[in-house]
């Protein structure tokens, strides 16, 4: 038993902050500290700095372009990228389709999509939840139906993250109606540009507009973009969704805000003392640090568990649920901290073209919205209730 | 021991209720906001109708002579329908501090105006830097022959933004955290020196930063004796703060209706989400904190008017403290039930949320009011 | 609206303190107060005082001895009561089986039964619970026979309070297996000491003896014993345990709790100040009792609420949720105050006939044992689980 | 970076899970401690043994040169059999303060006794109104000559009720509250002047108060440097605290596993009552408690060697904290998914609780560690 990085995993580190240093575009990591929100071009830069330096998909193959590190190295390059505020990588084509396609996919998708993925040309989004289809996933609703060569779609998604920034749309279908919910769905790839296709953005109670309601209307797909089976669609996004794991902890995000919420804590006042000296706000950023480090250690045991294996058990859920818990917390204690303050609603101060003077300390601006958006992280990849069911299945086996 | 509405307050609670769901829609609302000015002259105007502006005032100068009681009524409602209205900084704490401390002249030249609907107020307490301490005032009142000058900044006014004028608290003497020498002072919000930063607050209703430069403040603008208006202002902020605490209530039970509605409409997995056990215990518990809070919201409007500074206080404080964290977290389980038709700003349950959160933070967050209580409570004695 | 109690009910509260102060036995309540464990004596010796002053039933109909309290009046009764120290009134004869034979029996048993539960001469107690029927009440299998006569019963109860001290019991017994499991129960009076009847007591977690198990092996009871008709005694069950409901938040209890607390609190020292001084000991302790300031407004509502009707509805359930919580975390406070010396576990000193030395401070021996008994209140009497089952049924119709 | 056990911890792991599986029932151990002694000689020198007495001390005099992570792996099969016999009062705390501040002649005398069964001792670090603050001693060490004379009294010692030998500070100078002037002394159980009031704790393992009046005390008596003890009580009482954690952590595990199987076997409502959601999502809570508890109990024993009294402190104080709270409400969820049965003390769950209560409150309550934690944490910088 050893708590210690080894040599080699420390070297890397090393690598990974000299190239932060170097290639990581400074002013993005400033509105990060900020908490200005990211433009389309910021989440491009990063990505295109990752993919000059090899390493914007590092968990593909090696064929494909992946760098075989370690889970222990996957983390601590996490880790490095959120000390630096970078814009978190989008997940939906490194992370999400590309490994889809390159288990499932036929040679001529790899051919098509890989590389665009990589080099950032072609943004993504996923299409699986539908307005009746949330928790219950599998109860999904779009059509998809086969004329000639084309598969010919209609329905709606939403909570598409991104949609208005993306290229393409990974969308599960339904393409039979006469058999158990989870054996009619198919996976189709579909280029957001095809007629039919309309995105209506959905602004959220943090103030922002970064998921959408994406409309599909008769919009002819061509039969090659369904990747592997007609029907077995849905292995793929279990597939997909187990491989959402890494990094679902959050812990570079969490450490991230404990050092905010530690600035916050030091500027702010209370009956004369630095609030960070107040007993009671004392003991409950003392509480959120402790589980922090509880889930760090957590993560790390998971990770050394599954070794080169790369597929966490339900233990996963354990990391899904207290990391997004956790991920809240800071966000309410950062808020908390900063009291009246909080409350001004300042939009504009967040957005990156914004030349006014906000109201109250520099970080106060952002701290409501950031509140108000974690409440989703308890929600989405599965939410707190579901993750809980999954740990009564195929742990607890009650 | 009676737990009932009078008659009397049924029917202004009715008459309320219909006011505000006939002519303030969710659109509406939200327009307001959105386009400006934060809130409708034409309601204030039929608060004024209705008698809603005269409610605390003697009989004697127009008013219905309304107790603390009457003003949770009032706020319920308020709270219930999101009303933007400055109600609380112009006639719970600004005609509370005139009717506490107003010499006759004040009395009879603003409580009329007040009660007309012609004039809005504001009370600032607090101060960047001061957090919830009301005693740790650094706005300089500096006497200057009969007149006084004042200057320093008021952070986070309610009603600030569009105050015709606004009562500030100011250090006429003694050492920045203390009680004593602390003076009430009503400013024109368009006198010289005088510069507001008015922004809206995250449920949408007004606030502003007041900053006072030499701002010159004649005899007759001085509200109550000179270095003693600590109690004043406590019993100003408790009134408002109880006042908060039942417009919360009001806004505790919109989420409580729209998160068990949704249960009940919304299906996964072949049935309403209410038919899973964890959610219906979740929805228990709602129940279960509104239905304390409630008993909590009660007793401190009952308690708000006295001046038992420690009573009210405790009870203040008590309300403060229960719905600062039992509402917080019926409102996150209410978010998180509605899942991601909660995260949304278009359906309705965040704007309930965000009017809880405000009432949490102003005039004194959870920790403020607890120590506050276990000052109060466990300290002297 | 109105707080304030009215002149009538000051006057009534005064009434109830002048007779606790002259009629209740003054060594009782000082064993209460120092956590000692009452005898039957002090049960017995504490209804005697009650029924001599006509008060042992108050809400029993007054041609029976009842006293038409209003329910604030009740409530002022009970308040008193436990700021004095005395014990519980067992509520197996008044409370429970005294109501049933009231509403249900023949004049034959409330001539036989009602005098001695008023007088205390014969103690009761309540066979309800089986090992296999908790929650689920209704599936009990003890049987009961008819054989000419007699009821012959064949079963085992448990959970059976103060068994040990009862002259009767009352129970449910399964009378019919043909029906749905609640059509076929009856409710039996029987005498304890028939033969066939063996106690066996339960140790408790808390170091105690006061459940029992009790067996019944060819209990022969008189065919005049049974209450009511054959198989209808689940309703009768329903209607007892609807009457087990004031009082259920146990405001009083957690009143005088709240004092002990404050006593021990006051008597611990931390960095050298009195823990009642530490802001995290009285943030904890600020939290409590405003939590049992809403608990007892809450309380007084609920009866505002039902006046004289005396059926509270499902909101009973709120208070019995909330109320145990309290009287747990009561519990719990007190033993965190008073530190390491919670730590040696005293039985001998909680004893009535001890005569050693404590370990520690006077009020250390008794706050582990009260911290584990009160493990039972939110078990008891409809668990938690049991009662938001009630509220998502009653109130929230989901 | 590697959290497993190596292949001798997972030796030492089985061979000891398998003692006490054979030779300590439920029934032995309960009778152990109505009828005494409280722990089992035999057990003891089965100990003795297969080396676990001689596990941290050094190669030259008999031990084993183990590691605190091997003294956890022993601590949690400790805690998961529920072990009475003064282990960590012995072993880690008077053999730790031994090796930290032992003179040659002391630790010749004394570690090979451990080693051997043949001396038990234990530490009292703790007085009556000092609550956790072992800064606050007001037991007096005057001197006499080369001779000093001890009085006052230790408190809850763990395991002073059958030590030979007793490990307590005392003040040789310095205001009472200051972490200066302290020094460990070496007590005769039998001395003249030593009382000790023994009992059980509520978990069944012995402890003691101990009074010390005039007690005189040679030189060769003195542990370590005469004012300077302050480093080693809170390097001592550090790598109690872990292997407190270590135990309490066995404890958990066998809490989560008897209501694991409660929920399967238990039927209520015709099926096991683990098909209800609300209690399942219970359940998994204690699961995540468990997982994360473990990751701090491997850190905190990784760290306890340390003399890094900042890392080391924080690291400890952070197991206490979180299984302080978190393993406290967890034993309440096992105990009320029990229901009734997890009243009864026939039932094994209660005894796993208690356990777990003793860890809580030993060395430190949460308050304590946690104040502890934030002072490490954030006060310095």
């Amino acid at each position: 038993m050893d708590l210690n990085y080894s040599a080699e995993d420390e070297a890397f580190r090393l690598e990974v902050r000299s190239f932060l240093e170097n290639k990581f575009p400074k002013d993005i990591g400033e509105r990060a500290k900020a908490g200005i929100r990211f433009k389309k071009d910021d989440y491009y830069r990063w990505h295109k700095a990752l993919n000059e330096q090899g390493w914007v998909a590092p968990h593909w193959p090696t064929e494909h372009g992946g760098t075989n590190w370690t889970p222990v190295q996957s983390n601590i390059f996490d880790e490095e990228c959120f000390a630096a505020g970078t814009p978190r990588q989008l997940p939906f084509g490194t992370r999400l389709v590309g490994p889809v396609i390159i288990h499932f996919g036929n040679d001529a998708q790899k051919e098509r999509y890989l590389p665009t993925i990589r080099s950032g040309e072609e943004f993504w989004c996923q299409g699986f939840s539908e307005p009746g289809a949330g928790s219950d996933l599998a109860s999904l609703k779009t059509r998809a139906v086969l004329e000639g060569d084309e598969w010919v779609v209609n329905g709606q998604k939403t909570w598409t993250t991104t949609a208005q920034y993306a290229d393409w749309i990974f969308c599960l279908v339904r393409t039979n109606t006469d058999v158990k919910k989870q054996a009619g769905i198919s996976f189709l790839l579909i280029d957001m540009k095809t007629p039919g296709i309309s995105v209506r953005p959905i602004l959220t109670i943090d103030g922002d507009v970064q998921i959408n309601e994406v409309f599909l209307e008769d919009v002819r797909v061509p039969k090659e973009n369904l990747v592997g089976e007609v029907d077995k669609g849905w292995t793929y996004a279990k597939f997909l969704l187990g491989n959402e794991r890494t990094g679902i902890a959050g812990v570079g995000l969490c450490k991230n805000d404990l050092e905010n919420l530690k600035t916050i804590a030091r500027s702010e006042r209370k009956n004369g003392k630095l609030l960070i000296e107040d007993p009671l706000f004392q003991a409950r950023l003392s509480r959120a640090e402790i589980d922090l480090t509880a889930l760090e250690l957590t993560n790390m045991r998971m990770l050394f568990d599954i070794g080169d294996e790369g597929t966490p058990g339900a233990i996963a859920s354990v990391l899904k649920i207290r990391g997004s818990e956790l991920q809240q917390r800071f966000a309410e204690l950062q808020m908390e901290a900063t009291g009246s303050y909080a409350l001004p609603w300042q939009q504009g101060a967040l957005e990156p073209d914004w030349n006014g003077k906000a109201v109250g300390p520099a970080y106060a601006a952002a701290r409501s919205p950031l509140y108000y958006d974690r409440r989703k992280t308890t929600i989405y990849g599965g939410s707190t209730e579901v993750q809980k069911n999954i740990i009564t299945k195929a742990i607890l086996e009650l | 021991m009676d737990f009932g509405y009078s008659e009397e307050q049924v029917l202004f609670s009715n008459s309320l209720q219909k006011l505000l769901s006939d002519s303030y829609s969710v659109d509406v609302r939200r327009k307001l906001v959105a386009e400006g000015p934060g809130y409708s002259e034409d309601i204030w105007k039929a608060y004024a109708e209705m008698g809603l502006l005269a409610l605390p005032f003697p009989e004697d100068m127009g008013g219905l002579d309304g107790t603390s009681v009457d003003a949770m009524v009032v706020a319920i409602e308020l709270g219930r329908h999101l009303a933007l209205e400055p109600y609380i900084p112009t006639v719970i704490m600004a005609g509370g501090a005139l009717k506490l401390a107003g010499s006759d002249a004040q009395k009879s030249d603003l409580i009329e105006k007040i009660i007309s609907g012609d004039l809005k107020m504001a009370v600032g307490l607090t101060e960047p830097g001061s957090r919830f301490d009301m005693a740790e005032v650094s706005t300089r009142a500096a006497a200057d022959g009969d007149d006084y000058i004042l200057s320093g900044v008021k952070s986070v006014v309610l009603g600030g933004d569009v105050a015709d004028k606004i009562i500030v608290s100011a250090r006429t003497s003694g050492e920045t955290r203390s009680e004593d020498g602390l003076t009430l002072f009503i400013v024109d919000a368009d006198a010289d020196g005088v510069t507001r930063e008015g922004y809206a607050l995250l449920d949408g209703r007004g606030g502003a930063d007041i900053t006072l430069e030499n701002v010159r403040i004649t005899p007759s603008a001085v509200l109550g004796t000179v270095g003693q208006a600590w109690v004043i202002m406590e019993q100003v902020a408790d009134q408002a703060a109880a006042a908060l605490c039942a417009e919360s209530l009001g806004a505790f039970a919109r989420v409580n209706e729209l998160t068990l509605e949704y249960l009940k409409i919304r299906e996964q997995f072949g049935q309403p989400i209410g038919k899973f056990q964890v959610l219906q215990h979740h929805m228990a518990d709602m129940l279960i904190e509104y239905e304390n809070a409630q008993s909590l919201v009660y007793r401190s409007s009952m308690m708000a008017d006295s001046d038992d500074a420690a009573m009210r206080g405790k009870a203040v404080s008590s309300t403060k403290v229960y719905l600062g964290e039992r509402g917080h977290t019926s409102c996150q389980s209410a978010i998180q039930m509605h899942g991601g038709i909660g995260m949304t700003a278009e359906y309705e349950l965040g704007d309930f949320v965000k009017r809880m959160a405000v009432a949490e933070v102003m005039f004194g967050d959870v920790d403020h009011h607890l120590a506050r209580f276990g000052k109060l409570s466990y300290m002297s004695g």
